[in-house]
């Protein structure tokens, strides 16, 4: 497949981040960049800190040094907020859901930054808060149709299927309008048919609105399908940047993934 | 209504509950007895006082009953277990209010404070023998409270008066220190008043030692008194927070002798597992102390030899045994007050039970022949003053038994009545009454 | 200076007893993950056996010897509490495995509640006396160094030991019985020590039998310290402040939480207190805890956690 | 059979966002307001209206109030007594300091300090989660209790500690008969559900659950947790101190400390289990459930006239009281309000389940 929309500049550039928890090394010293409606893929082995790598995007986790530039503007560290202000939305690789909550509820979730009455105005309701309500309902209700679970709206999504869940974590994650999106694993544990939903899904976004998509993903033939570029980490360092076919030669992803000693 | 159908059995319960509660307070007015409501609290942290005042209360209604109930009219009573909690008490009121109650003993400073705004409106006295509101005692404002035979100030009063004649004059308390160690709550507080203004007077310095509710760890409490040394030490404590502080004091060697208790921490269960340890303790007797006399011994022959006594028959003639006799015969007597004048073996309304108490004259005959001889002084309350005698005496714990140490000793009324009057009159400014009128006390 | 040293050991045996009852907590705590907020109606429970026997044991048998009414009320209050153990883990906790700490909560507020009824209407609800000997009277120390000497109330010290070695028992009953080991490794993993035979229903009734133990031992001190009524159950709202700030798992938090909060609440009464109007330990003792908690939200001993996405 | 939502569509989204988007329910809840509303006033007795309706109703807009603290936002509270306490001495304080003071403002105002310190004792909870907090919030619990009491001034120097209101009353409707407190706290009480009904399904509400839910995943998304959490102590405290002004003003009429005190907060917190977690529907069962329950089996001889001893009679209730609640969490840990709905959906089939 390819990408209808030109890959434009680099909006997010991630430079020198090194994490640590106590004395364990998650990351050191890694550095990439991603370009404005591109697919990024980030890939590695169990425990290459492609996980960890995300969060500190996401402001999750406070990495000890490097510094994270998003269109132009950089950060020692994210704060949680800013970067979902700054269109970044994300998926989770153990399912994060409101367990508590409907499908329709955990979408809503998603548009809180689009939501701008005052705490007086819902208690009351009537007027200003339930226009509010019901515009932004429209809107999730596209992203339910687009994402075909029309039939779930109101079940809590602890009741669901796995592979369902995981497309309401998508959803969740449109709802914002994001302008990137970081997708961790929005594969796994999913059967073929499933899978290629998910593809389907995840280009769609990317053709359709144009949102650059950053994602972790363990199925080799998914990610040479779908990426424009990848990353490769393991043990929480860097080992191979490029184009899949690049990386596909690049022997010390090789050795990595055939777990050759180094 | 079907979906109610399916609702658990817990849901189903609770509404029948409801249901029968709707209807279960008519069922029971019946009209040919005095129906007396009983409020006790036989459980919980104060049960160990609560039960042998409630005890005594509950034997001297029979005794009445077994001598042919008040001029020929029986007593029939309910006991409701309030467990000296406020909106417990609240709740057993109406629902024995329900049931033609005609006087309440609410027997906690919290519940008289709750019912004191209710009762004007049931038109139910209430009658506080040794507890309760002291102002309450001008019944120019309030109407329907009767502080009968000594309010908390007198109680104060009496202490610091018995410590005066210790020290050999009250001109001698200059310059001594006096420690209050009280139950943190309006009980533990309403002596603070009194003792300011007598500190005020005589001169001697006042301490505040507030012991947080029920009173279980005190060891901070009694290391101050250890830090300043008061020469006397007054406690104003309730349940177990009495006994605590006895062993507490022993703990830290402070001499039981120049300990004075309120007449609610000078009972057997506040020394009883203290024994040896508790010499010389003193506290008030309210006018009651311990010990036996005619009516004891009626009760015993009438009630508990008949085998309807309320509790064990060793009980009988205990500090609160009695204190619950008393208050019960006071009760009586205002009904039988009140038939004297609304017509005798009638039942009387709550209406006619206030005049009774309002104009209660138990002179010292009238007390011999109840058996009360020696028990307590005569009372007579008038429109003015509800409380109806001031006096009270002092007991002191020999380690086995509680003895009398001090005469009748009465309450300064130029130190009381002015400040009852002055706290009477800030509530009636609070609540927007007007004193009562000349004419409204003939009624 | 003298009074000074005063304030800080009574607070320092105050705080031991303060530990004897938190230590029940942790130890259900630490097996079940429960929050026993029935502790203290276990301990009023406890109290309760322990004093009517030692009444009636001597009309049962006719003797009057004071150790053999003790030694033998002592037994049959701890079956009590065993039987206790058992009823609850078969009728509750059994019940209510993998439900969320707060339903758990609740159902320990409901054992509360049956125990005061059930205690009292078994044992009576008046003030009994538990007369195990300890002295009453006071000692004083270095007279010569301080004017009047340092006071120590004999009772407490004897009771602060005593809790200091039940503590120690338990400690080594953790690390060196091999039914310590199983409690640690259930402690930590519910799911792991069942896989490798470890039968949670018996290592629960054995917990609680133990805090139960520890409850008894607390009610003994503290009735014949305040004499055995209902209040005892009171005293358990002294220990909550101590297990948060000693972190709910650690039995070493418990003791040194317990420390903690009884010479700093004893020190704030007598040297805040007057200023404040007094009467202000307990909630001191809840912000002091609040306040170590601000800086290490899971209590001083307890364990970390990151949160995983 | 009767309970049929099929046949009815939504049209607009609007239609499906209300509070009772089937029919039969809107029916059945008017018919029960209309009976609250006309029919109980006239009916039910004087005992019934003053010690169980008015109670009960006061107590639900606690348990509301607590609900949307630990059932929709996940923080344990165990010191709602409090803020009741701080909602009643507040609220008597604007009542007598300021001559005229309208009785509506006064309970507003109490609503309003109490959320002011709610949202203060709120703070910790950014930082200690679950028991800790749980615990932690005691220290409001104990703080409160003793600064009423020692602090003359917010008891308006009573010698006692001890404060009192009387004459209440709005606009030339003086409440005092019994029937007219229960119409004040049952209006009172409506509108106050209705605004925290409309929170909890407002966009606040779905940020509350979802701190509740995944803190995490929350924050990521772009809900401030400090925000979130602090609103929710907010919204709480202020129903709470209402409730509280009400129980002072409406139901005891004078009041201590002692009857904001720790066991008001544990019985809050019950009523909030066993109604349901996270339902408003909830908090009313609970509230009936745990105020009805004990007075119905004190009542229990009398009803039968079985003569039972005072002490035992109570001691019976604390262990049948005890038994139940663990009985329910047992059976239903998700409270009434699951059993509600799961009757409902019986009911969708009923009588014909297959």
């Amino acid at each position: 497949m390819s990408v209808h929309r030109p890959i434009g500049e680099v909006i997010l550039d991630v430079q020198n981040i090194s994490l640590r928890f106590g004395g364990v090394k998650a990351l050191t010293d890694i550095s990439f960049n991603v370009r404005e409606h591109e697919v990024r893929a980030i890939i590695g082995p169990n425990g290459a800190g492609k996980s960890s790598m995300l969060n500190c995007i996401n402001g999750v986790y406070v990495p000890q040094d490097g510094k994270i530039s998003f269109r132009g503007q950089t950060f020692s560290h994210m704060n949680s907020r800013q970067v979902a202000e700054m269109g970044v939305a994300r998926t989770f690789q153990n399912l994060a859901l409101f367990k508590g909550m409907s499908v329709v509820d955990n979408l809503m979730t998603g548009r809180n930054l689009k939501m701008k009455t005052n705490i007086f105005q819902q208690a009351i309701r009537w007027g200003a808060a339930e226009r509010e309500e019901t515009a932004n309902r429209a809107f999730v209700e596209h992203i339910i149709d687009f994402l075909e679970i029309q039939a779930h709206r109101k079940t809590p999504v602890g009741r669901l299927p796995y592979g369902l869940q995981k497309r309401v974590d998508l959803g969740r994650a449109l709802a914002m309008e994001p302008s990137v999106l970081l997708l961790d694993e929005p594969m796994a544990g999913m059967n073929v048919e499933e899978k290629q939903d998910m593809c389907r899904f995840i280009l769609d976004v990317n053709d359709e609105f144009g949102t650059t998509i950053v994602l972790i993903e363990h199925d080799m033939g998914v990610v040479m399908d779908i990426s424009d570029r990848v990353v490769v980490l393991d043990y929480g360092k860097k080992i191979g940047d490029g184009t899949p076919d690049e990386v596909r030669a690049n022997p010390d992803v090789i050795s990595a993934y055939l777990g050759t000693s180094h | 209504m079907l979906k109610f159908k399916p609702l658990a059995s817990a849901a189903l319960l609770v509404a029948s509950g409801l249901a029968a509660l709707a209807t279960a307070p008519a069922a029971f007015a019946q009209a040919k007895e005095q129906f007396f409501p009983v409020l006790v609290y036989r459980t919980g942290a104060y049960a160990p006082n609560g039960v042998p005042f409630a005890n005594g209360y509950v034997d001297y209604l029979k005794l009445v009953n077994a001598k042919g109930g008040i001029n020929g009219v029986k007593i029939s009573f309910e006991e409701c277990e309030t467990g000296y909690a406020t909106d417990k008490g609240v709740e057993c009121y109406e629902r024995l209010k329900g049931k033609g109650a005609t006087v309440f003993q609410p027997l906690s400073t919290g519940i008289t404070f709750a019912l004191t705004e209710k009762a004007p409106i049931d038109k139910i006295p209430l009658i506080t023998a040794g507890y309760g509101r002291s102002e309450s005692a001008d019944g120019g404002v309030f109407k329907w409270n009767f502080p009968l035979a000594g309010t908390y100030w007198v109680a104060a009063d009496v202490l610091v008066q018995n410590i005066g004649q210790k020290e050999g004059g009250l001109d001698k308390l200059k310059g001594k220190k006096i420690a209050l160690v009280y139950h943190d709550s309006p009980y533990g507080k309403e002596p603070i008043p009194l003792l300011t203004e007598r500190s005020k007077q005589l001169g001697f310095e006042l301490q505040l030692l507030p012991v947080t509710a029920p009173g279980v760890e005190q060891k901070s409490t009694w290391l101050q008194v250890r830090q300043n040394k008061p020469d006397y030490v007054l406690l104003w404590g309730w349940g177990v927070m009495n006994s605590t502080a006895l062993k507490e004091a022993q703990a830290t060697g402070y001499p039981r002798e120049k300990m004075y208790g309120v007449w609610w921490s000078g009972a057997e269960p506040d020394v009883k597992d203290v024994g040896e340890g508790a010499k010389g303790y003193n506290a008030l007797a309210m006018q009651h102390g311990a010990g036996r006399s005619k009516v004891h011994t009626e009760v015993l022959k009438l009630v508990h030899e008949k085998g309807q006594g309320t509790g064990p028959a060793e009980e009988v003639g205990t500090v609160l045994y009695t204190r619950g006799l008393m208050s019960a015969m006071l009760g009586v007597e205002g009904v039988k007050r009140a038939q004297e004048r609304y017509g005798k073996g009638k039942v009387m309304t709550g209406e006619q039970v206030r005049w009774g108490l309002e104009n209660l004259a138990l002179d010292q005959a009238k007390l011999d022949a109840l058996g009360f001889a020696g028990v307590m002084r005569p009372i007579s309350t008038s429109c003015a003053d509800h409380m109806g005698a001031n006096w009270a005496r002092v007991h002191t714990w020999s380690g086995k038994a509680w003895q009398f140490s001090s005469d009748w000793i009465e309450a300064d009324a130029q130190i009381l009545k002015p400040m009852v009057k002055a706290a009477a009159d800030k509530y009636a400014a609070e609540k927007k009454l007007t004193r009562r009128t000349p004419e409204d006390c003939q009624s | 200076m003298g009074f000074f040293l005063e304030t800080f050991f009574g607070g320092l045996m105050a705080g031991m007893l303060y530990s004897l009852i938190a230590l029940g907590f942790v130890l259900i705590f630490k097996a079940s993950g429960v929050f026993n907020f029935a502790q203290g109606a276990m301990v009023l429970f406890a109290a309760l056996a322990m004093a009517r026997f030692a009444e009636w044991v001597p009309h049962w048998l006719g003797t009057d010897s004071k150790l053999l009414a003790n030694g033998i009320a002592f037994v049959l209050a701890m079956a009590c509490m065993v039987a206790v153990a058992w009823l609850i883990e078969r009728l509750c906790l059994s019940k209510l495995v993998n439900q969320e700490p707060i339903a758990l909560l609740m159902a320990t507020l409901g054992i509360t509640y049956f125990l005061d009824g059930f205690g009292q209407m078994l044992f009576g609800s008046d003030i009994y006396k538990i007369d195990v000997g300890l002295p009453k009277d006071p000692m004083f120390l270095f007279e010569q160094t301080f004017p009047g000497g340092v006071l120590i109330s004999q009772e407490d010290l004897a009771a602060a030991v005593i809790a200091a070695a039940l503590v120690a028992v338990l400690a080594l009953f953790f690390q060196k019985t091999s039914t310590g080991r199983a409690l640690r490794a259930v402690a930590d993993d519910h799911q792991a020590a069942q896989s490798i035979g470890i039968p949670l229903s018996r290592i629960w009734v054995i917990v609680w039998s133990v805090a139960g133990f520890a409850a008894l031992v607390a009610g003994i001190i503290w009735g014949s310290k305040l004499g055995v009524q209902f209040s005892l159950s009171q005293v358990a709202l002294k220990a909550l402040p101590v297990v948060i700030l000693g972190g709910l798992t650690s039995v070493p938090g418990a003791i040194i939480g317990g420390l903690i909060i009884g010479v700093g609440e004893k020190l704030s009464e007598v040297y805040l207190g007057p200023s404040l109007g007094g009467g202000i330990e307990i909630w001191f003792a809840y912000v002091m805890a609040l306040l170590f908690l601000l800086f290490r939200p899971q209590g001083l001993f307890g364990e970390k956690i990151i949160d995983r996405v | 059979m009767l309970y049929r939502e099929n046949g009815q569509f939504k049209t607009s989204y609007r239609a499906d966002q209300q509070i009772f988007p089937i029919r039969q329910d809107r029916v059945v809840i008017v018919a029960f307001l209309a009976l609250a509303f006309v029919v109980i006033p006239g009916l039910a007795s004087e005992y019934m209206l003053r010690a169980i309706l008015v109670p009960f109703l006061i107590l639900s807009l606690a348990a509301i109030g607590l609900n949307i603290l630990v059932g929709y936002c996940g923080q344990i509270s165990l010191g709602t007594g409090a803020f009741m306490a701080i909602g009643a001495y507040a609220a008597y304080n604007f009542n007598v300091r300021i001559e005229g003071m309208p009785l509506l403002l006064s309970l507003v105002m109490g609503g309003v300090c109490s959320t002011a310190v709610g949202v203060l004792f709120g703070i910790p909870s950014l930082r200690i989660k679950g028991l800790y907090l749980a615990v932690a919030t005691l220290a409001a619990q104990f703080f409160t209790d003793w600064a009423f009491l020692r602090i003359k001034w917010f008891t308006n120097d009573s010698s006692s500690g001890s404060v009192n209101v009387s004459g209440l009353q709005i606009l030339g409707w003086h409440i005092d008969t019994p029937a007219d407190k229960y119409l004040f706290c049952l209006g009172l009480v409506c509108v106050c559900a209705l605004m925290a009904k409309n929170l909890v399904r407002g966009h606040i509400g779905r940020e509350w659950m979802a701190m509740r839910d995944m803190d995490v995943a929350a924050a990521v998304i772009g809900i401030r947790p400090v925000y979130a959490k602090l609103s929710a102590f907010a919204v709480s405290s202020f129903f709470v101190g209402i409730a509280g002004a009400l129980w002072g003003f409406v139901h005891l009429g004078s009041w201590e400390p002692a009857a904001f005190s720790i066991d008001r907060s544990f019985q809050l917190l019950f009523m909030v289990i066993i109604g349901g977690l996270g339902s408003i529907m909830g908090s009313f069962f609970g509230a009936a459930f745990i105020i009805v329950l004990p007075i119905v089996l004190d009542n229990l001889p009398y009803w039968f006239g079985i003569p039972v001893d005072t002490a035992l009679a109570s001691h019976l209730t604390n262990m049948v009281f005890g038994a139940l609640i663990v009985f329910f969490l047992v059976v239903e840990p998700h409270g009434l309000a699951r059993l509600w709905s799961t009757a409902k959906e019986k009911l969708r089939l009923w009588p014909f389940p297959h």
